[in-house]
């Protein structure tokens, strides 16, 4: 029962698709739910995520915002405070640092400063990501920022179905939440999949296993969890065995599932495209190696983007991010330790 | 540097309903004035104490006195209904208890916060608002309907355009009004979420107290026009200036910007020309007298807002020659003032706050990790 | 949604020395004017030229059409000196090879940037100045004079600020001319960057762009006011309005912006009424066709810059009614247009662009990791 | 020979008379160098660093901002590009999430973006770090945004020595630096030192032993550097022999002193006083855990702040910040591990 108008209820869904049924099932459940975003409304989105929006629900809930990101998070936290339910989208989650301030110090941190008086159900979604020639502005996974940001959630879904499931999750989660939506999946034909008829949600803090193994522990989110599927694939030629592990929210995250992976593979590859230094993949290394040391055989590896910008040009681009190549090599020189 | 200061340009913006000649305080009943006196009173008396408490050495942190701005929050507040809502920030920390401050100062149903609470802020106790988990005036509370600031200035009018935003949908007629220093209208931020007011009409009324520092930067560093309230014309808003030190001026314009917004007219600046009086803190009231000129500092502070209400009552008959000459606060700095100089109900109310607070005990440690976020099991 | 879209409204705004009657206009040559015609050609062939590269298949990428926008970007740098500074942003490609563009186009000690330079950008090349590091018009040379954007809007305003503070303490007399569209003026930075330019009086001009649009988000869902110039009037500096589809009053506008910038008096607004005739982004051309009224549209395009300059080169009698009907690009869209619709050098000035792009190789995969830090070594 | 009037020149300094003598010098070196920032010029600083340098420079060069934090790093880059080398003061390092965007996004991408043609040569600096009361937004240490942010060198000084050598060769590196000072060390008598009489400066990448050990390695910066060292002692009462290595700078990291301390140790502590989450503290466990695996008998152990901001009261602003207790704990549960 998809409440998309013009969006055939059977048939496999696209992740942008499924991002919208997630955002119109929600609009239609809580009569106090608004989305704010510049162009969400009668554009419909950059990306059409919000397409339809406007009309179904009309201008009082679906605010087309003028071009200022920190306003944007600022009257988010407003229409909270005002006991609202805010779906921000921020057109490219590269320009979300224009609102930086007002998200790591007034969002995340109400409900801590009101000792709990005050909860901030307010989801900031928006479009990330490299391998698309996006260049320096248009490709970003900046989600450390507000991995090390204290108050807020961060999720980052790798599959239409997860998509649905964890933003549905994220807008009645009653905590500011940090959506990461992967760009490049949106229309990729490749990963539509059917979608649950009934209402999900799907419960931060639980990873997927997206392929089993025993002989090394992928783990990753958003798109390079393809990198890593890919990779396992072509491990499995050359007779090594990988699992893939998907993290799917970042804060807060899955160390269990992570460390019986570990405990059984023995070997670990951390897979992100955020830049090396004081991203989330160094994260997982450091939990790893503080509690799951005695597992490890072998020095775990981070394949990351490098640390630099996103480039623009393919190759210079492709140069700086993982890819399934580099993440076969460290396989085999883990498991080679 | 040649600028001149705390000197106030009152002009008549037209944005009042002009059904009558009246302005807003000409509707004010005596009691509600002498009210408002005896509020300024309070004010300058929090302030005066605090700082003797501070040097008694039963109080540490710094003080952000808002002496010689006190007409402005009580002018600012005094005509707000109990649902409206309210941002004050560093220097408006007695806000925090002249909002819905009215008759009866202990009235039980009372929304605004009781002086109990803000001086277990102050001295950073448990029945704080906000259990003392962040400092000063960075107090708030859904329930008592004042916004919770950060230290990021003129971080809250976004905050404030939501929440009015909300309000609306939700059948509301609150009118939010935000505190901004004059140096904090440069923020970005500032312009962001007073275009956004402006172009959903907003019930929000921006308070600037131009007290012509910002820290130790004059106004025409941080501003090229000459009048803060100069900036609404950027947003196509009404900008209205007040005399700051008049505390029936500021309920005048003030009142005539929160009954635009609460028409649906819309957002406004409010500029309240004034002079902060010592330091940007009290840790730079040494230096202020330095980076300051002296004759700028004597003019600044020269009328007072106490002496400047006292007058209007006099000249309205409201009180006599005699009762004008009861209490002797005027023109008097902390060290100088004492109990005698403020009426006696003052002095009660803060004693009974500062005894509650001192009783009041520090949180348990662990609070410190609690509600970072909220849990939903 | 009832506005008031394309119409422009030239306010004189007394900034202009007034020795004599004089608009700026009046003291271009005939070739002078004649040139800005073939500018302006020049300036909508690229942008057809490109559109119909990337339906041949030979361009990839968005593209952010000037189409109906020419003429200000023409005006705008026609009188600037060779020493002056622009910063364009994503509507604003030609601007990059016609600052300093006058007469021999390709004469040697031009500081503005060749036609094959940004040929190479566009096409993704190591011979765009940046190196094809970063995308479209996210190109900048510190040697000609213009500032590399980031994709954030507005970003530039104070780093062009900083710029003409650096400059005018070098001994230097530069102004620098931001160029940015109505949407983007609600950004934070452009209030904080202007406000700061204006307390030093700064020689930055920020023409405003309004063509009604900002993405799919009208006007007045960005902006209270009438007229983005209103801006202004919040930082005390001039707000021109220009009618932005006529060449010769961009130039008179902002031409008075830029001698007030150099005489020291500081920065100013220059809104510039157009329209945008197509999607935000080639990518967005038919939801454009549908999320804006077809009347808007229609009304939006009547005036094309080539036949209001047209019009007036006839009426100045610079040209004769024949040879202003030699080409006929005026009104066509990038389909409809081809290389007979434009003057013959304006065709091979491009094509040479295009030529050298096309030989121009990739950058090296491993310039991706370079120039992370200048190396101290 | 030092340019701070009214400063003696021999004696002992505190850490931010050595901040102001880098300042003084530096501008007396380089003619092109500008200051600006809040309240740096009329009042000399909220901490007095730039005391005296109006008066002595101008105000050409020595500018009171408007408190407009993008605007003073947007125009700083503007002042590089136009040939100036700026020092840009936060008033508090807590103000720098309101200049953000044109931090990450403007100022660090300059040089990479114009493909070197361009130097950014602008030192952020400011008072930083918690201890002090400062409640949550005068007490951050936000140091792990920027070490995320690819083109951008980071440094944090702990001591006056430092403080001074470090921020010359900021001054002088040509590259943006975030310089992160410790303001409870600012006037911190015990740590008050004799500065040379001659021109010095500090090179990135140097880590400094602060106290020799053999059975366990505490690494750390800025402030938790005494905490280290007092735990260091508390564990020589105890039979524990550690080691203190002082980073001083993060981006770019001295590797080799770390791993070559831990080949001899066996054992890791790193402390610091951001959040755990993406904080320098994980950055330095995954580089040991991928490059210095073998040398480690024991998981290492971080000692941060925990994810939560920095609250106000005493009892709670300590509850949530490393301590020497904490570390002695740490270190004594490593080597019994
Ligand atoms: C974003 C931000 N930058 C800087 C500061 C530091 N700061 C605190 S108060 C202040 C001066 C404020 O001046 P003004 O707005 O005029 O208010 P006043 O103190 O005069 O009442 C400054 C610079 C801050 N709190 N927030
Ligand atoms: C800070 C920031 N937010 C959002 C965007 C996405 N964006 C790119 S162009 C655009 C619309 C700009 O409109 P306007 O300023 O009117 O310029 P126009 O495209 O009409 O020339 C938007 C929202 C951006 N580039 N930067
Ligand atoms: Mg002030
Ligand atoms: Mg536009």
């Amino acid at each position: 029962m998809s409440a998309v108008a013009n969006t055939p209820t059977t048939g496999r869904k696209n992740y942008v698709t499924a991002i919208k049924e997630a955002l119109f099932e929600e609009m239609e459940r809580n009569p106090d739910m608004i989305c704010q975003g510049e162009d969400i409304g009668i554009l419909g989105g950059a990306f059409g995520a919000t397409d339809g929006l406007l009309a179904k629900y009309g201008s009082d809930r679906v605010i087309d915002m003028p071009i200022a990101e920190a306003c944007i998070v600022g009257s988010a936290t407003g229409l909270a405070l005002g006991g609202k339910t805010v779906m921000a989208e921020m057109q490219f989650i590269d320009f979300i640092s224009c609102g930086f301030d007002q998200i790591v110090n007034m969002l995340a941190t109400y409900h801590y400063r009101t000792a709990g008086e005050v909860n901030m159900p307010v989801v900031l979604r928006g479009p990330a990501g490299a391998y698309g020639g996006g260049a320096l502005y248009h490709s970003q996974m900046n989600e450390a920022w507000f991995c090390n940001s204290p108050g807020l959630k961060v999720i980052c879904p790798s599959t239409p179905y997860d998509a649905k499931g964890l933003l549905k999750g994220a807008l009645r989660d009653g905590n500011p939440c940090l959506f990461f939506e992967i760009k490049e999946l949106y229309r990729k034909r490749e990963i539509e999949e059917l979608l649950p008829e009934d209402d999900y949600t799907i419960p931060f803090g639980k990873a997927a296993i997206r392929h089993e193994g025993t002989d090394v522990t992928l783990v990753s989110y958003g798109q390079n969890v393809y990198h890593c599927i890919q990779a396992a694939a072509e491990l499995e030629k050359l007779g090594v065995s990988a699992e893939v592990i998907d993290i799917r929210t970042l804060v807060p995250l899955d160390e269990d599932t992570i460390f019986t992976s570990i405990a059984k593979t023995n070997h670990l590859i951390v897979v992100n495209e955020a830049p090396m230094t004081c991203g989330f993949a160094g994260e997982i290394i450091a939990r790893v190696a503080e509690k799951a040391f005695e597992y490890l055989d072998a020095p775990p590896i981070r394949i990351t983007r490098l640390d630099t910008p996103v480039p623009w040009v393919k190759p210079l681009e492709l140069f700086v991010l993982p890819s399934v190549e580099k993440i076969v090599q460290a396989a085999l020189k883990s498991v080679k330790f | 540097m040649s600028r001149e200061s705390g000197t106030a340009t009152a002009e008549a913006t037209p944005i009042h309903a002009q059904v009558s000649n009246l302005r807003p305080r000409d509707l004010l009943s005596k009691e509600d004035c002498l009210e408002m006196f005896r509020q300024v009173y309070l004010a300058r008396y929090f302030d005066v104490r605090l700082i003797k408490e501070k040097k008694r050495g039963r109080l540490k942190g710094t003080l952000y006195s808002s002496h010689n701005q006190e007409a402005i929050l009580v002018g600012a507040l005094f005509g707000l209904k109990p649902t409206d809502w309210i941002s004050p920030i560093h220097r408006d920390m007695p806000a925090f208890f002249l909002k819905d401050l009215r008759g009866d100062w202990n009235r039980p149903d009372r929304i605004g916060m009781s002086i109990e609470e803000v001086c277990a802020q102050v001295w950073g106790r448990v029945d704080s608002p906000g259990r003392a988990r962040d400092n000063w005036s960075h107090i708030g509370s859904r329930s008592k309907k004042i916004i919770h600031s950060t230290s990021m200035l003129a971080g809250t009018i976004p905050v404030a355009a939501g929440l009015m935003y909300a309000d609306r949908l939700n059948g509301g007629d609150a009118v939010c009004i935000t505190f901004n220093g004059e140096g904090s209208t440069a923020q970005g931020i500032f312009h962001e979420a007073i275009n956004y007011a402006a172009v959903h009409k907003l019930p929000v009324v921006t308070v600037v107290e131009n007290n012509q520092w910002a820290y130790g930067t004059p106004f025409e560093l941080g501003c090229a026009t000459p009048d803060v309230a100069d900036r609404a014309k950027g947003f196509g808003i009404p900008g209205l200036i007040a005399d700051g030190q008049d505390v029936f001026d500021v309920y005048d314009k003030v009142m005539m910007a929160v009954e635009h917004a609460r028409s649906g007219k819309g957002p406004s600046i409010v500029e309240c020309k004034t002079f902060r009086a010592y330091g940007h803190g009290d840790h730079d009231d040494d230096r202020a007298n330095k980076y300051r000129p002296q004759e700028e500092i004597i003019a600044g502070r020269a009328r007072d807002p106490i002496g400047v209400c006292r007058q209007t009552l006099l000249d309205l008959g409201y009180i006599s020659a005699a009762e004008a000459t009861t209490y002797h606060a005027e023109g008097k700095n902390a060290s100088e003032a004492t109990n005698e100089d403020f009426p006696p109900e003052v002095v009660d109310y803060l004693n009974a706050g500062i005894e509650f607070a001192l009783q009041s005990p520090l949180p348990a440690a662990e609070e410190g990790a609690m509600w970072v976020f909220k849990e939903n099991n």
